[in-house]
């Protein structure tokens, strides 16, 4: 299922991140970040409130403009230039709208377009960005409800769900474009202890798939479960990184152990 | 040739009115008709506020205005005029049995109204604004007719045919008599007004008013208005 | 004996065929609507550029929409409309003599869409620049994430997402343009109400015109509010409703 | 005016500021201001008059407006109608129309009885303010009495609720509470609607008040200039409407307003 | 300190609520409640939601009217009549104010006036309803606010104020007008965990000090800890009432036994 152990290949990662830098300023947040993900592979993302792994998922589909370094989706390298004040900025807008939607970012305030039911928010993409046929959209999606158990929620707009469903309908909206790779930043973290189940059971699900997913997540125990490599971020850069037994069972870092021991 | 030709938007009987039909009637009227006529000029009527007409004038907003506006000097510093096309005199009216005479003496203490921006409001202000206990002014003469009705002013001054119009209507108030002249502020008859410089188009009315009156076309539409030749002198 | 109250009974001056002079009054109130309209409309490209200009413009552009609405807002619309309209037309006919063409004859009509317009605009500027801001940021990165281009995302979210922030501040504006129309009484544009003061004048009935007068802007705000409540509801569409 | 406090110093400020500057020097130097001695003391009565206008209008105006308010918000349905209605009719009528109706209209009404002529109303029946200043207090009230309504509605049930609790009286409650908040909240609602009261003012040059803008269009029919006296007209009233502003900043910043 | 153990005596209860009924429409939410307090009794009022405690509570100072029944302060009846519509109404508003002033309410949501500084709000009842010259009533505010802590906010409006500080202030402003009772409606369920701790503090004081007390509350170990008497009501009925260690040890009604275990 993972081609992470099976080392170079000739199918290029899902994700290949190279060197990244960014900058707010004076504040330099990811200090060359270097990240690869195989296709099928899911990649928990773990480290203290301000290391930086908000950051590093938002520059991987360019919310964020990186200072410095390279991103590539299936061995594509997103084309960047030099922005004229020390950063990057993208070079070709079709080809970075066209890689946007090979990626699905599900975010942690879910950000559901408040005028559009749940059944509205899944189609958009698909009709407005990728061209597929309203009705075809429609069948998918209503399949997609059926998957995160939200059928019954298709012409409600998203004010009147629970937390759970919206980020439900989030991830029904992510997975209508089929994405490549999904990123989730702190998909439960905004939600009460009795929906946060809901979801993972949902994000769960979409891992014994196959689909390759980044995720950012405060629930360790979920990412051991889920994840099948982990990497630690600290102060911008990769602490330490491994498969979820080494990371969770032998920290060789000082600061992860710490940390472990804090979340835990 | 078009020439916009501004008349005051208020109603200014009998020289100017609109009519239910939304179309503008009136002696002036007349008068611009047969003028345009004669000289070969295509004539609109363009309907301004009168406070605003000069301005709009020189704004090039209309190319002349035919609006009982009397010649004076002071205008003249603005615009120019063509020849006096009627020349009426100005007086006072009150109310039935006031006793109110139209000098000094008579309007002591009195309360004046005045249509805003014409020569009565410079000669009621000039002579009798030191003894009056108030000018007030109006934006139109109907209004202040209105006041004059309603009691709000004891006295009011204005042209003597638009004066004529009024009482004849309205059984409230009677004119007192012509006020002593003034040629600087009263000026010397009523004329064309027109952009300073555009001196082709003056001629043009002049010559036409000239024509007009030797033709009988002036005496013939007046005829309706009035019974006798508001030329003047 | 009172011609007051005469006047006030004499309904047949308000007939449609002259010598009545409700088609008149009807002509006046489809001078007023035609103003407010276009000025309304006007006002909302005005609005809709400033909003963005306040918005995503830079610091220059951004100081003389401040300027720009401020003046406008702190101006009493009379004043307004008297500079707008002489020094507006003046300066566009300015203009036109210097580019070489030949000058405009600019009709009151077009002089009063234009200064509603104007005043329109500095105050529907700052309802759609708050609405602008009322949409949640995430929602835009949601569409960028998913590969929308900017104009996808304005037309897609950003439009329908700050409606209903909108609407209750414009339909408010919509209300103040149809009245401000009245000004346009003192610039001589034959609106209601100078042709009302005409008629009364006319006819000496200015109590029976002034009334008529005051029931059509009325009717005109009332028949207003029932569109805007649809366009409220359609807008809030998604919305929990307030208590 | 944004809550970004960028300095005026920056270099395209002073841009725009010499500009400024500039059209001003340029406005004193070729336009015509010779005028101005002549009429400066009339326009400081004008302003005097405006701003008399103004207060008086707009505390009657707001006296008016909290009953309005209060009887819509919590009146019973044979007060809150009428009241809901007479807001409807103010806000739904242009305010010069209103002004003209009261003036011409029921003004010239009184001038048919001899008993009022005799009367000592008259002379203020006779003079155009008392219909002025009553037009742009209807009109205040009308408005305001629409803000006072929902700022009544909007004071939390609870805040009552513990006023009499405590032993209040109605009337206590309503003075110690339920009014001092409601104005609270109102209060930016009511600066804004205080600078429109304002702008409102000048139309009663046209029922011959002489306010500031009635002696700027005497200005302008003296000397027949089309810009300068309006500019001048204009500058005055943008400094009333930046005094006006400040003041009530200054009156808000009196009480926090967070969590309302 | 407490006469409730005494049996009847000369001294009139504190509190003495007699068949209270209580209709909003066609629900009936008391049914006959009738309640006494002695003077330093501290009264505990406990049950599900929606069973009819802070009505209870509103209708002994008849901020909601009462469709049947009496109510005694010190044994003063309030007096009464009909309203015509099938309930009550107060037949003399002069002792009604009077005897509110003898009670004193501490709201759920604290009800803090906000356009007062939290002096203001402690100051405003005595100063208003009992005409207390105000440095005296400056005075005493000053020293209640040092009980509850809160003598360095005497100056701040309440919105600035943290959940357990306006709360203090609401009690501050209760014990203001020297009430011979004090009701408190679920004084700390608007709280975070932390915030409510301070608040029980305060109110073991007062229990402590001898007060009389009615109190609505869900914390069922402070309720123990500070009642000498507790009432379960339930389907606006008392269903059980006793001290608190006969009702939480050996709780007789199935009902009782049901509330207990879902809330512990
Ligand atoms: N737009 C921005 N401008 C300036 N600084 C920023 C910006 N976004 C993030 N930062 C800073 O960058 C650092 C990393 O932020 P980031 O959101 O990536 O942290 P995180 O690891 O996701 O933390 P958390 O677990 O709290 O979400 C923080 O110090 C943050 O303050
Ligand atoms: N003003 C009202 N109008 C109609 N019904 C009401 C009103 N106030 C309360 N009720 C109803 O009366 C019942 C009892 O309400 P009450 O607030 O007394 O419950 P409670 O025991 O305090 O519950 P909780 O613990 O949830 O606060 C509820 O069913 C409620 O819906
Ligand atoms: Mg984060
Ligand atoms: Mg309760």
């Amino acid at each position: 299922m993972s081609s992470r152990e099976t080392g170079e290949t000739a199918v290029p990662p899902a994700v290949e991140v190279t060197g990244l830098h960014k900058r707010f300023g004076d504040l330099e947040v990811l200090k060359g970040v270097s990240l690869s993900a195989g296709n099928g592979d899911v990649v928990a993302i773990i480290g203290g409130s301000g290391s930086g792994k908000s950051t590093m998922l938002r520059c991987i589909n360019m919310l964020e403009l990186p200072s410095g370094g390279s991103i590539s989706i299936q061995g594509e390298e997103i084309e960047m230039k030099p922005d004229g004040r020390g950063g990057l900025q993208p070079a070709n807008s079709a080809q970075l709208r066209r890689i946007r939607t090979r990626l699905a970012m599900v975010f942690q305030s879910f950000n559901l377009w408040q005028h559009m039911t749940v059944l509205g928010n899944v189609i958009e993409a698909p009709v407005q960005v990728m061209g597929v046929p309203r009705d075809e959209a429609i069948a998918r999606a209503e399949k997609l409800l059926e998957r995160v158990g939200l059928s019954d929620k298709r012409d409600v707009y998203p004010a009147f769900l629970s937390g759970g469903q919206q980020q439900r309908a989030a991830i029904a909206r992510a997975l209508a474009v089929e994405p490549e790779v999904m990123l989730f930043d702190e998909p439960t973290s905004a939600l009460d202890p009795e929906l946060v189940g809901e979801v993972l059971a949902v994000i769960a699900d979409l891992a014994r798939e196959g689909r390759t997913m980044l995720l950012v997540t405060h629930e360790m125990k979920f990412a051991r479960e889920v994840a099948n490599h982990v990497v630690f971020l600290a102060d911008g850069v990769i602490e330490e990184e491994g498969s979820p037994d080494i990371i969770y069972n032998a920290p060789r870092s000082e600061r992860l152990r710490k940390f472990l021991a804090t979340v835990q | 040739e078009t020439v916009r030709v501004g008349v005051a938007a208020e109603p200014y009987p009998p020289f100017t009115e609109p009519d239910a039909a939304g179309n503008w009637t009136g002696w002036e009227i007349e008068f611009m008709n047969a003028v345009c006529a004669e000289a070969k000029l295509d004539c609109v009527v363009t309907p301004v506020a009168w406070d605003g007409i000069i301005p709009a004038l020189t704004s090039n907003k209309i190319d002349a205005i035919i609006g009982s506006m009397s010649i004076t000097e002071e205008r003249m510093k603005t615009i120019d005029f063509s020849d006096k096309y009627y020349n009426t005199p100005s007086v006072i009216a009150t109310s039935k049995g006031s006793g109110i005479t139209p000098d000094a003496a008579g309007l002591k203490d009195k309360i004046i109204g005045v249509q805003v921006s014409t020569i009565h409001q410079d000669y009621v202000t000039t002579h009798f604004g030191d003894v009056a206990a108030e000018v007030k002014e109006y934006q139109t003469q109907d209004e202040a007719n209105q006041d004059l009705a309603a009691g709000r002013v004891d006295a009011i001054m204005a042209d003597s045919l638009a004066l004529d119009a009024f009482v004849k209507s309205d059984a409230c108030c009677e004119i007192v008599g012509a006020v002593e002249d003034d040629p600087a502020i009263l000026g010397a008859g009523v004329g064309v007004g027109l952009r300073k410089g555009d001196d082709a188009l003056r001629e043009k009315f002049n010559t036409a008013i000239a024509a007009i009156r030797e033709n009988g076309t002036y005496a013939e539409f007046s005829k309706a208005y009035f019974d006798f030749d508001i030329y003047g002198k | 004996m009172l011609e007051w109250i005469a006047g006030l009974a004499s309904w047949e001056l308000l007939a449609l065929e002259p010598p009545g002079w409700g088609g008149v009054l009807l002509g006046g109130l489809a001078i007023s609507l035609q103003v407010a309209v276009g000025g309304y409309l006007l006002g909302f490209l005005i609005g809709v550029g400033g909003a963005t200009g306040k918005l995503y413009g830079g610091p220059i552009l951004r100081d003389l929409l401040d300027v720009y609405t401020t003046l406008v807002r702190a101006v009493p619309e009379l004043v307004l409309i008297l500079l707008l309209y002489y020094a507006g037309t003046d300066a566009l006919n300015q203009l036109m003599l210097l580019i070489g063409a030949e000058r405009v004859d600019i009709s009151g009509l077009a002089a009063g869409i234009f200064v509603i317009g104007v005043v329109q605009g500095a105050y529907q500027t700052e309802v759609l620049r708050g609405a602008f801001k009322a949409v949640p940021h995430g929602q835009i990165e949601a569409a960028r994430a998913y590969g929308m281009t900017s104009f996808q995302v304005l037309r897609r979210i950003t439009l329908p997402g700050m409606l209903p922030h909108a609407v209750p501040g414009l339909a408010n504006l919509w209300l103040i343009a149809t009245k401000d129309t009245a000004l346009l009484a003192v610039v001589g544009v034959a609106e209601l109400t100078l042709v009302t003061r005409q008629a009364g004048g006319t006819t000496k009935s200015y109590f029976l015109f002034f009334c008529a007068a005051g029931l059509l802007y009325l009717m005109v705000t009332l028949i207003s509010n029932v569109g805007i409540r649809r366009v409220e509801r359609y807008a809030r569409r998604g919305m929990p409703a307030v208590r | 005016m944004g809550p970004e406090t960028r300095s005026w110093r920056e270099p395209h400020r002073l841009v725009l500021l010499a500009i400024g500057i500039g059209i001003i020097v340029f406005a004193a130097v070729n336009m015509r201001w010779d005028w101005l001695p002549r009429y400066s003391g009339r326009l400081v009565e004008g302003v005097g008059t405006t701003l008399w206008l103004l207060f008086l209008t707009s505390v009657l105006g707001f006296l008016l407006a909290v009953p309005l308010g209060l009887a819509q918000a919590a009146g019973p349905v044979w007060l809150s109608a009428p009241a809901r209605m007479f807001c409807t009719v103010i806000r739904g009528t242009p305010l010069l129309l209103q002004l003209w109706l009261l003036y011409y209209g029921l003004g010239s009404l009184f001038a048919y009885w001899p008993e009022i002529r005799q009367s000592w109303a008259w002379p203020y029946l006779r003079s155009a303010w008392p219909y002025g200043v009553l037009a742009l207090t209807l009109s205040f009230a009308g408005y305001e009495g629409e803000v006072m309504r929902g700022a009544f509605a909007g004071v939390p049930k609870g805040e009552l609720e513990a006023g009499r609790a405590y032993g209040m009286s109605p009337l206590t409650v309503f003075r110690r509470i339920w009014l001092p908040r409601a104005i609270h909240r109102a209060l930016p609602t009511l600066a804004g609607e205080t600078v429109l009261q304002l702008k409102a003012t000048p139309l009663v040059a046209t029922i011959t008040v002489v306010d500031v803008y009635a002696i700027i269009s005497r200005v302008r029919q003296d000397t027949y200039l089309t810009y300068e006296p309006l500019l001048l007209l204009a500058l005055i009233y943008m400094i009333l409407t930046g005094i006006l502003v400040l003041a009530f900043r200054w009156l808000e910043a009196k009480v926090p307003v967070k969590g309302g």
